[in-house]
């Protein structure tokens, strides 16, 4: 199993936690990352709304780079995840687009065929290398603790494309998380947006959608929140604090990890090689039972 | 069995009140077990002097269950069956007996639920009033003439076929054409039901034994010379007759009514 | 030769054609591939509008059917040949065994009791369970035990005889062949009837992975009186007596998504909604019943007047608003549900214990095949075509071949057992409303 | 009261049935044999797990034969659903069917009362003891054949009555079609196109026409109306007028009514009347039919005008079909006109009403949704029709100047309904549509030999219109020269003996029964009375019985159902 990685630039601009982690598990799983040379922004947020052709571009440029390798094409986030598969359609139904932007690529002699296959890190990890495979890694199982998981909705809510898992019912990270012996239950809010993509317009509203959903988590008995999205933890994580204060309850605290973190824990790692010091929500406690066993 | 259980009678029109009986069962609806059930083909074929007969036999209380306007299948006339209840119950208070204890209802085929409520209530309601007096073996012997005699009211010629013209009565006029009020039409109904059921006590105590017009007077408590003019009344009608002559005051005996 | 009419499909409309037809002194073949007459109309609780229960106006009609001298009824058979044409259709039905013989079993019930294999019971919308030789209800018509070839043990290859031990008048013959029918008739009915849509095609409402999601068939077993739960509303997550209930109209129907459900409007399940909100209330008045609904289909004689009932008189709430979404709280099985009240425009989320998603009437899956064996079209969505709609909506595609009821698209009972009078008509005389086709 | 059949005692045998657990798990069923056995009359009493299977109706035949029983009691579930299974038995072991008495010790007994299985059992007691006293009075009684006028008369020349007057014309029986207005085909003739094949109304009617037109079995009577109905199905005299004149008499055995219904004209109701722009959907045909459309721009149809209110809550299901298609050919004449529906719910039912409104909404046809609470305001305003309705949508009021307005009105039973319905005693719902006797049987009527079909009874569309005429004629081929009257056991009989002639009967009967001879004595029709019993109630002479119900009977049941004899 080999991979071009593709990070994105939210993971490399502040999750490093999320690559850090990701860098560890994955090669142990057997499954190869080789880097990408010239990659650039997958095109998605910032111009997929105001200049269609020029986010196809850009997500088109990095497939082609992968094809170029011979590799299929793994990103981190969620949001280049769907970017990629988005542009990845409007290429095969629009074959004049797909046409003008090969123009541009073979100008740095690229070019896109749409070969290349997109992974998701929830693919990659429950049907590439299985949960049995995941299962027997586990050294330092990861029981008595129960996880909601958040596999976030660009993953699995793209609306008629493929998508990673059931949009109605994901039940892959929940598969995941059993495999390290956590404890995981459905529950309503599971494929409730974290409220990031309205941060922009309307941070108030992003911290009112996620303090909800962790409310909800935390009403409901959960002990932590897992997730595989740089957004989401962004907003469960980084912002909890002024999701606290924006629901006036100091008490709403919610350990949040992401998946290739509490893997790794559970593979008998050392925290420190899972950026764990920087995950800000408080995890402290989660983090002392696990290493306790 | 400790307190009163009261007996209870229910009269049942086959396509409503039966069905929904039925449906009561079908649906589970627990109700106490005080009520029999008996199935009319249609309500309207309740005739009075079949309830005033069950009920001078001492049952406790009936209930009639019919369809709901426009619930019936026999859907005209569906009217006559409140013309008989309420003749009934017109008689009832004639005779001094707890009108409380016969019910009219009116139900769909569909109103299980309610239908065992009413059921409900209706036991509920005759448990507060108590036995007949007419149940047991020793029966109020006053009130049992009483309602002998509105039974007799109810098999009446007369009488049925004034509730029997009723309904043409009141919407298209007698016979001459004139318009008749329920008004008129209830005092007159009024009228002859006092006559009839005075006529008919008069009658059932001399089928007793014959008695004189101031043994007469004393026995049902009515002025004497009422009963004298009953008594000339009935003489005409072929109903009495002077059996014999004790001093001077005629003895009068009650002689069959031929059917 | 005596003028034989072919019915296939043993629902109400089957039923209610066959007794025309034999009536006026018909000879007719009643073929119904399960082991039993009554279709989906004996699954079902009550009527709508009038409210009467479904097995009691049946099963009447059920036993006149199979006792009628002029109808021969064949259960667990289907059509396999059609050829001849109207006048004189050559017609072959395989006739699967039962493995009992009827005439020796005394329906003592031992066979059923003795009998090791438990399966779901489809009667009882899979809420109970049968044995392998079962009766499906006890109002079956006819009543005779019949054993399921693909459970039992027998003829899995167990060599289990644990029946036939038990059997005290050796009824039970596992040597009994499927046998092969041939018979000559004029003109054919087909009334197979429907099926319902699978509501787990829409994630959103949770079918299948929730408990507390059900069914309008399932919904009619649970208030049967001779349903698995005698009647009760239970709820299947813990089998508490359910009184927040919420129905969502048109699951399936009216739907234009893509791959999802079908475009066409039911036509029957605002009222059987009704129907059972008004069931709940009078058996339960202090539960608390929600419909969500697009538009109020109530077309019918009474129809109106019972969906006045439900709403003025048994405070049933309507809730005009499609559902987005069901969600399930973990813990106590509860259920939200998320809509938006066009009506207002607010967004609301209301907690249910028991959710009914009223799912679309869909054509039979084996139309395809029977469709094949008679030689006629079938519409876009697989429902008998017929031949114009207008002045022979019952007629098929091919000559001599009618339909009624809901094979050619969803219709209620009453319209249900018109048509298959009118369809009874038809099938005798022949008459045709067009002139062209009136030929002599 | 007297219990007169003290002296003649047949013998009566009991069977008590367990219904698997439904009884048996609440009374205590042998306990119940036992006790029946006591019963005064009672021969034979016994149990079974289910009387009504194949092999417990074999028993009770048997039983019937071993102990020569004269009369049967099944104390079982409901006589409603049950009778007849019983009395089939009776009939295959020799005994009247009309011997057989039903104890309802089920839907009435053991289900309402399941935590008291003691007073279950006493009142299960009570039941038996109550069918076997009625039981001991029943007499045999053999439903008459009644010969039948093979004719048929069809009132109402529009689909429903073609269709049915076809049919039945196919099968050899001579039919009488008779149509009040001088040319054939009903509601159809007013209108221009029919879904869902969207070809010319006339087109497909007329070749229904030539079809009935050529039929030498059907006598078409144009112009002309049904003056009087007298007798029944041995035979209906029938006079039909025509300009105030009596034209014909006729005699038939089955009377089919297919006199369709009215579209109402909402006088007053949204300005209809006051302004010629404001009309109604027939209005709206005639214009298509007439092309006369000229210079209309937009047009607005207005649902539920004059339905679905206090006054009239019925829905009339046709239309919103109406309404679809009517907008769907104005857009097909030109893009340029505006068509907007204001509704309440879209009545689109079914597959092909369900494509047309897609159809319809795919043409550019804009659906504008009110509510009950704030229905749409119709007004002239410098000249111009103006609507204003509230749309909960998009929560604001929207505004339409209107070239028409289009009025989708009910269907509303026609005036001569009543009358026929007088004439041939039809029940009739509160709004005046002919009533059916069961929801399972919407084709039968209480009346014998009178049939409804169409739009007399219901609102509904031509396709279910041609449906109904054609299953009303099935159940009218059900026989031709005789039948088996099939009514029950219970029918009234007057005694000439003690009638007076005063008539109340005859004015009080349902069914039209009931007739004076020629000597002024009331003699009841076994085969239309309905045996509901009204006459036997009022009869001031207590002249008449009704069999199977009779005095007797009631009283030994009420008697049974207290215990005892009567007071002294």
């Amino acid at each position: 199993m080999k991979y071009a990685l593709f990070p994105g630039c939210t993971v490399q601009a502040d999750q490093f936690g999320y690559e850090a982690s990701a860098r560890e598990v994955l090669p142990r799983l057997g499954v190869e990352l080789v880097d990408m040379e010239g990659s650039s922004c997958c095109g998605f947020p910032a111009f997929s709304s105001i200049y269609p052709s020029a986010w196809f571009y850009l997500s088109a440029r990095n497939m082609a780079i992968a094809e170029s390798m011979g590799l299929d094409l793994l990103p981190l986030c969620n949001g280049c995840h769907l970017s990629f598969v988005e542009t990845k359609h409007h290429l095969e139904v629009n074959p004049r687009l797909k046409e003008s932007i090969n123009e541009n690529l073979r100008r740095e002699g690229l070019t896109y065929t749409g070969d290349v296959k997109i992974a998701h890190i929830l693919e990659v990890l429950h049907d590439a290398v299985g949960v049995e495979k995941i299962g027997a890694s586990v050294k330092r199982p990861i029981g008595g603790l129960k996880f909601a998981t958040h596999p976030g909705c660009h993953a699995i809510r793209s609306g008629g494309l493929d998508h990673t898992d059931d949009p109605e019912n994901p039940q892959k990270l929940d598969d995941l998380m059993r495999a390290l012996g956590a404890d995981v239950m459905d529950y309503p809010e599971k494929t409730d947006c974290c409220g990031s993509s309205l941060a922009i317009a309307s941070g108030k509203t992003t911290l009112m959608i996620a303090g909800e959903k962790l409310q909800s988590v935390k009403k409901l008995g959960f002990d932590g929140l897992v997730t595989v999205c740089p957004f989401c933890f962004k907003v469960f994580d980084n912002r909890q604090r002024a999701i606290q204060a924006a629901m006036g309850d100091r008490s709403l605290n919610v350990p949040v990890f992401y998946y290739t973190q509490l893997l790794g824990l559970a593979m008998g790692l050392e925290p420190e090689k899972l950026g764990l010091e920087l995950n800000l929500s408080p995890i402290d406690p989660i983090l002392e039972k696990i290493l306790e066993g | 069995m400790t307190g009163y259980e009261p007996r209870l009678i229910g009269f049942l029109c086959n396509c409503c009140g039966y069905a929904v009986a039925d449906l009561a069962g079908i649906s589970r609806i627990q109700y106490p077990p005080n009520i029999r059930f008996l199935r009319l083909m249609c309500c309207r074929r309740l005739d009075p002097s079949l309830v005033l007969g069950i009920l001078s036999e001492g049952i406790d209380g009936v209930m009639i269950t019919t369809c709901s306007l426009g619930g019936c299948n026999f859907i005209k006339n569906h009217e006559q069956v409140e013309k008989k209840f309420l003749f009934m119950k017109r008689l009832l208070e004639k005779a001094g007996f707890e009108s409380e204890r016969v019910t009219l209802e009116y139900l769909f085929a569909s109103e299980g639920r309610k239908f065992a409520d009413q059921v409900d209530s209706f036991i509920e309601r005759v448990r507060g009033l108590g036995p007949s007096p007419l149940s047991g073996d020793s029966p109020d012997q006053d009130l049992l003439l009483n309602i002998r005699a509105a039974k007799a009211v109810a098999e009446n010629y007369r009488m049925r076929a004034l509730v029997g013209k009723e309904e043409k009565l009141v919407k298209e006029g007698n016979v001459y054409g004139e318009p008749v009020t329920q008004e008129e039409l209830d005092t007159v109904m009024d009228d002859a039901v006092e006559n009839e059921y005075v006529h008919q006590k008069i009658r059932l105590t001399l089928l007793e034994e014959p008695a004189s017009v101031k043994k007469l007077s004393e026995k049902l408590g009515i002025d004497s010379k009422k009963v004298l003019e009953h008594i000339v009344a009935m003489r005409q009608l072929g109903w009495v007759d002077v059996k014999e002559i004790l001093g001077s005051s005629p003895i009068y005996t009650a002689l069959e009514v031929p059917e | 030769m005596d003028e034989s009419v072919l019915v296939i499909g043993g629902g109400v409309a089957g039923i209610q054609a066959s007794l025309d037809l034999a009536n006026r002194g018909i000879k007719v073949h009643l073929v119904e591939k399960a082991p039993f007459i009554g279709g989906v109309m004996a699954q079902l609780d009550k009527t709508f509008p009038t409210m009467n229960c479904c097995i009691c106006i049946l099963e009447p009609k059920m036993i006149e059917c199979y006792r009628h001298p002029k109808i021969t009824v064949h259960t667990l058979s289907e059509v396999t040949e059609v050829g001849g044409s109207k006048g004189n259709f050559k017609v072959k039905v395989i006739e699967r065994p039962r493995f009992v013989d009827t005439s020796r079993c005394t329906r003592c019930g031992a066979c059923i009791e003795k009998c090791p294999v438990t399966v779901p019971d489809e009667f009882q919308a899979g809420f109970e369970s049968r044995k392998a030789i079962y009766i499906p209800f006890p109002q079956a018509v006819p009543y005779a035990p019949s054993i399921d070839k693909g459970s039992c043990l027998h003829f899995g290859g167990g060599g289990c005889i644990v029946c036939e031990e038990a059997c005290p008048t050796g009824a039970i013959k596992y040597e009994q062949d499927p046998r092969t029918v041939s018979l000559n008739v004029s003109s054919i009915i087909v009334a197979t009837g429907f099926e319902q849509y699978d509501p787990k095609e829409m994630g959103e409402y949770g079918y299948k992975r929730y408990d507390n999601v059900i069914t309008p068939l399932e919904f009619e077993r649970l208030v049967s009186p001779y349903g698995p739960t005698g009647g009760e509303l239970t709820r299947p997550s813990d089998g508490k007596i359910a009184k927040r209930i919420a129905f969502i109209q048109c699951v399936g129907s009216r739907s234009h998504r893509p791959g999802i459900g079908v475009p066409y409007c039911s036509g029957i399940c605002c009222m059987y909604a009704a129907k059972e909100a008004v069931t709940i209330k009078e058996k339960y008045p202090d539960s608390e019943v929600t419909i969500f609904y697009i538009d109020i289909k109530a077309f019918s004689r009474d129809f109106q007047n019972l969906i006045n009932k439900a709403r003025d008189e048994m405070g049933v709430e309507y809730i005009r608003g499609k559902p987005g979404e069901i969600r399930e709280n973990p813990l106590t099985k509860d259920l939200y549900i998320w809509y938006e009240d066009t009506d207002t425009g607010e967004i609301g989320r209301k907690e249910v214990d028991l959710a009914i998603l009223s799912a679309a009437l869909l054509p039979r899956n084996e139309n395809t095949r029977l469709a094949q064996v008679l030689g006629v079209d079938l519409d876009e969505f697989g429902f008998f075509k017929v031949e114009d709609p207008f002045l022979s909506s019952l007629e098929t595609t091919r000559d001599g071949i009618y339909v009624c009821g809901c094979c050619h698209g969803p219709r209620d009972i009453s319209n249900s057992v018109v048509e298959a009078s009118a369809a009874a008509m038809k099938a005798t005389t022949g008459t045709r409303l067009t002139a062209e086709g009136s030929g002599g | 009261m007297n219990m007169s059949a003290e002296s003649s005692s047949p013998r009566v045998g009991v069977f008590v049935c367990r219904c698997g657990v439904d009884i048996g798990d609440v009374i205590d069923v042998p306990a119940l044999v036992e006790y029946a056995k006591k019963v005064q009359g009672v021969a034979y009493a016994t149990e079974d797990s289910f009387a009504c299977s194949t092999s417990g109706l074999e028993k009770i035949e048997d039983a019937i034969k071993r102990h020569n029983l004269e009369r049967l009691v099944v104390a079982a579930c409901t006589p409603r659903t049950h009778e007849a299974i019983f009395q089939s038995a009776c009939e295959r072991s020799g005994l009247n069917k009309y011997l057989v008495e039903m104890a309802n010790i089920r839907e009435q007994c053991s289900w309402v009362h399941r935590d008291d299985s003691q007073a279950a059992t006493e009142k299960a007691k009570d039941l038996v003891r109550m069918a076997v006293a009625k039981a001991r009075l029943l007499q045999p009684w053999k439903e008459p054949e009644i010969k039948v006028n093979p004719n048929i008369l069809v009132v109402g020349g529009g689909v429903s009555g073609l269709s049915s007057a076809l049919s039945l014309a196919d099968l050899g029986f001579k039919i009488y079609l008779v149509e009040k207005e001088a040319e054939l085909g009903g509601m159809l003739k007013s209108l221009h196109k029919l879904s869902p094949t969207m070809r010319d109304s006339s087109e497909s009617l007329e070749s229904m026409l030539r079809l009935v037109e050529q039929n030498p079995n059907i006598e078409i009577h144009t112009s002309s109306r049904v003056k009087s109905v007298e007798g029944a199905i041995s035979n209906f005299e029938v006079e039909i007028e025509s300009d105030g004149k009596v034209v014909e008499r006729f005699n038939v055995g089955r009377i089919i009514v297919a006199i369709g219904a009215e579209i109402l004209k909402p006088h007053g109701l949204y300005g209809y009347g006051h302004d010629k722009r404001i009309i109604i959907q027939l209005d709206l045909e005639e214009k298509l039919k007439n092309n006369d459309l000229k210079g209309v721009g937009t047009v607005v149809m207005i649902q539920c005008a004059g339905s679905r209110n206090d006054e009239r809550p019925y829905c009339s299901r046709i239309c919103c079909n109406t309404a679809l298609k009517n907008a769907q050919i104005l857009r097909e004449l030109s893009p340029d006109i505006d068509v907007y529906i204001i509704y309440k719910d879209l009545i689109t039912y079914g597959v092909e009403s369900s494509a047309l409104e897609l159809n319809t909404k795919r043409r550019g046809v804009k659906l504008i949704r009110y509510r009950d609470e704030s229905p749409p305001e119709v007004a002239i305003e410098d000249g111009s029709v103006v609507v204003k309705v509230f749309s909960p949508t998009i929560n604001e009021e929207m505004t339409f100047r209107a070239d028409l307005v289009v009025l989708s009105t009910p269907l509303v039973p026609r005036g001569e309904a009543s009358e026929l319905a007088r004439m041939l005693k039809l029940p009739q719902d509160p709004f005046g549509f002919f009533k059916e006797a069961h929801q399972l049987s919407p084709l039968d009527f209480a009346t014998e030999g009178v049939y409804v079909c169409g739009t007399a009874r219901a609102p509904k569309d031509a396709v279910e219109s041609i449906s109904e005429g054609l299953g009303v004629g099935s159940k009218a081929a059900e026989y031709k020269f005789s039948r088996i009257r099939g009514r029950g056991a219970a029918f009234a009989e007057i005694n000439e003996k003690k009638c007076s002639g005063c008539g109340i009967c005859i004015e009080l009967c349902p069914y039209n029964a009931i007739r004076k001879d020629e000597i002024g004595i009331s003699r009841t029709d076994s085969a239309l009375c309905g045996g509901c019993g009204v006459c036997a109630a009022s009869c001031p002479e207590r002249a008449i019985t009704i069999h199977h119900f009779t005095d007797d009977q009631l009283e030994a049941q009420l008697l049974a159902a207290i215990d005892r004899r009567p007071r002294k």
